[in-house]
């Protein structure tokens, strides 16, 4: 069967189908064919991807050949791709905005200002990279959580402390004036929550939208 | 000898609809077309002979075969009312539909066994997305500012512990934001917003539709968000 | 920039670039064209590929645009990319086409159907993510049992429809003649299950297996 399909097809398929790339040298042996002949043939087939009527094309990252989506078209790419924002909801932001202004703080402390749980927004927000969580030394080493890099890059927030301090946020609430200290503690916390790139989960969830022409 | 023929010969089944789509199977014709006495009695004998080898007899089996049998004798019964017949005949009726319906089940259950296995012949092919590093989540800085002075404005009139009872994300705002606006003054947009949420929604709302290039942001003062004609 | 590139050819970068493929509706409306067009688009792209000069192929599954390495090369590609096979039990998979084609329903349900308990098989399938379930608003709130995402990517599967189009649900048809071998194949299948299988997660499923020749 297999004989029907070119060698450059096979080698097209290797390529696409290996996870993290795959080298020249091992294309030859999986082919059975000399590594000149696999040159030859990666030439032809890079050749063909980089016409106007292909968006896709190879790309060789550490002697390991791959295909990639070409850049000029990375706006469109990029929707299907990279979607961590989209779905924040509105309670989300809600804990993030509180988690901003006031942390690092507990999940209790939260729920304390917010006056309902808040369990879920925090997880999802940690799986977004957007907030990130310690062992505090407190009894029970309840976890603090804080805004992460990662939102002060979105935001362009580094700031942030700054914008809050200079407001007239606490008139007599006391337990506003105690936090403006943790904003500009913003060292330490390890952001390191999502192991796997949040990006990825987003994408898979992602319904479509339906912006078509409106 | 008998005894051992019916060893190799003798399947083991899952429940009672399973002994019965066998049965029905072996008179290669429609279920439709055997009379239920003689289902009733080909099952009876099944479930002894399965006792007899030791095998397994749930109460699914005990439960279907007493079923089948008053089933028998009522078919037997010289006369019955015209009620009782229609009852009859509805169970009976039941009985060959869950009988079909299970035995497609199986069908379909093997059909999928065959659908995994040809799965495995084909592998994702993907492609890894070029990254730009350059506008990763780069943000003109005049938004940015416009975003932290009116950020600053709603923490002045609100507390952060406002809870909105309302609630709307980001993909809905963008597109009321598509549906309603061919331009926006950005400022004046974001200060029309009541709750410091719904501000940062929209403004994240705003950041996407300019990432997604549907709009652009014109800088000249105001700050103004227009619509990209494509 | 991106006019450069047809629009055929950012059609072909959104599909290999989704992770969990992507519907013809969301093309056209990151494209920004019509669904017909759309649909044109695809006709010819799946032309080009099916040539001998491809490996690799377009597939929708679960109403998503895929693309996949042609069944004929599967030895070859089978060395770049080592997927763990899933095993599941002949009564396993009677449940699984049970809640595939009546679903969403209850556990209960199902027994009545199979005229037996079900319940380490729904037990174990949603284990595999294979069957996902939901509290219902019947009395007592027993869960509905329904296929999930993965069920479809697993098995491939676009359109249950189309499988179950053949069999005879309900309507008395004499589709016995097909049926007789049924009962007689027993080869139960008893592969272990990987109750972590990474694949569960969607895209990340395959590790590639490391072959490199030294």
């Amino acid at each position: 069967m297999s004989e029907e399909l070119t060698k450059k097809a096979v080698m097209e398929a290797l390529i696409f189908s290996a996870k993290s790339g795959i080298e020249p040298s091992r294309v030859a042996s999986i082919i059975g064919i000399k590594l000149s002949q696999v040159m030859l043939l990666l030439e032809e087939l890079e050749k063909e991807y980089e016409g106007h009527e292909h968006g896709v094309m190879i790309k060789s990252v550490n002697g390991k050949l791959r295909f990639y989506t070409k850049a000029s078209i990375q706006s469109f790419v990029s929707q299907v791709s990279v979607r961590p924002l989209v779905s924040i909801t509105e309670t989300q932001m809600e804990v993030l905005a509180v988690v901003a202004v006031k942390g690092p703080l507990t999940r209790n402390d939260v729920e304390l200002i917010r006056g309902r749980s808040s369990q879920s927004q925090l997880l999802e927000l940690s799986k977004m990279g957007l907030v990130g969580k310690r062992k505090s030394k407190l009894p029970g080493r309840p976890y603090l959580y804080k805004v992460s890099s990662r939102f002060y890059e979105l935001f362009q927030v580094d700031d942030l402390a700054e914008i809050v301090e200079g407001l007239a946020f606490g008139e007599g609430e006391d337990d506003f004036e105690t936090s403006r200290d943790n904003l500009t503690d913003n060292g330490n916390v390890e952001e390191k929550i999502n192991p796997s790139d949040p990006r990825r989960e987003g994408e898979s969830e992602r319904q479509d939208r339906d912006l078509s022409e409106a | 000898m008998e005894q051992l023929e019916l060893v190799f010969s003798f399947p083991e089944f899952e429940g009672p609809l399973d002994l019965l789509v066998y049965l029905v199977k072996k008179h290669r014709v429609d279920i439709r077309l055997i009379p239920i006495t003689v289902i009733a009695d080909e099952f009876i004998t099944h479930v002894k002979k399965m006792k007899s080898l030791d095998m397994v007899v749930t109460s699914d089996f005990l439960v279907m075969a007493s079923t089948l049998m008053e089933m028998k004798s009522k078919a037997l019964l010289p006369r019955i009312s015209n009620n009782e017949a229609e009852v009859f005949d509805n169970q009976r009726k039941e009985l060959y539909r869950r009988v079909e319906e299970y035995k497609a089940i199986k069908d379909l259950s093997k059909e999928f066994r065959v659908r995994l296995y040809d799965a495995y012949s084909y592998e994702r092919a993907t492609a890894k997305p070029t990254v730009d590093q350059e506008r990763k989540e780069d943000l003109p800085d005049e938004l940015t500012e416009a975003f932290k002075a009116i950020l600053k404005e709603t923490v002045l009139r609100e507390r952060v512990y406002t809870i909105v009872s309302e609630s709307i994300n980001v993909e809905d705002r963008m597109m009321q934001i598509e549906q309603l606006y061919e331009t926006i003054e950005l400022h004046k947009f974001l200060m029309s917003l009541e709750s410091r949420s719904e501000i940062i929604v929209s403004f994240l709302a705003v950041l996407e539709l300019l990432k997604l290039n549907r709009y652009y942001l014109d800088t000249v003062e105001p700050l103004t968000l227009r619509r990209k004609i494509s």
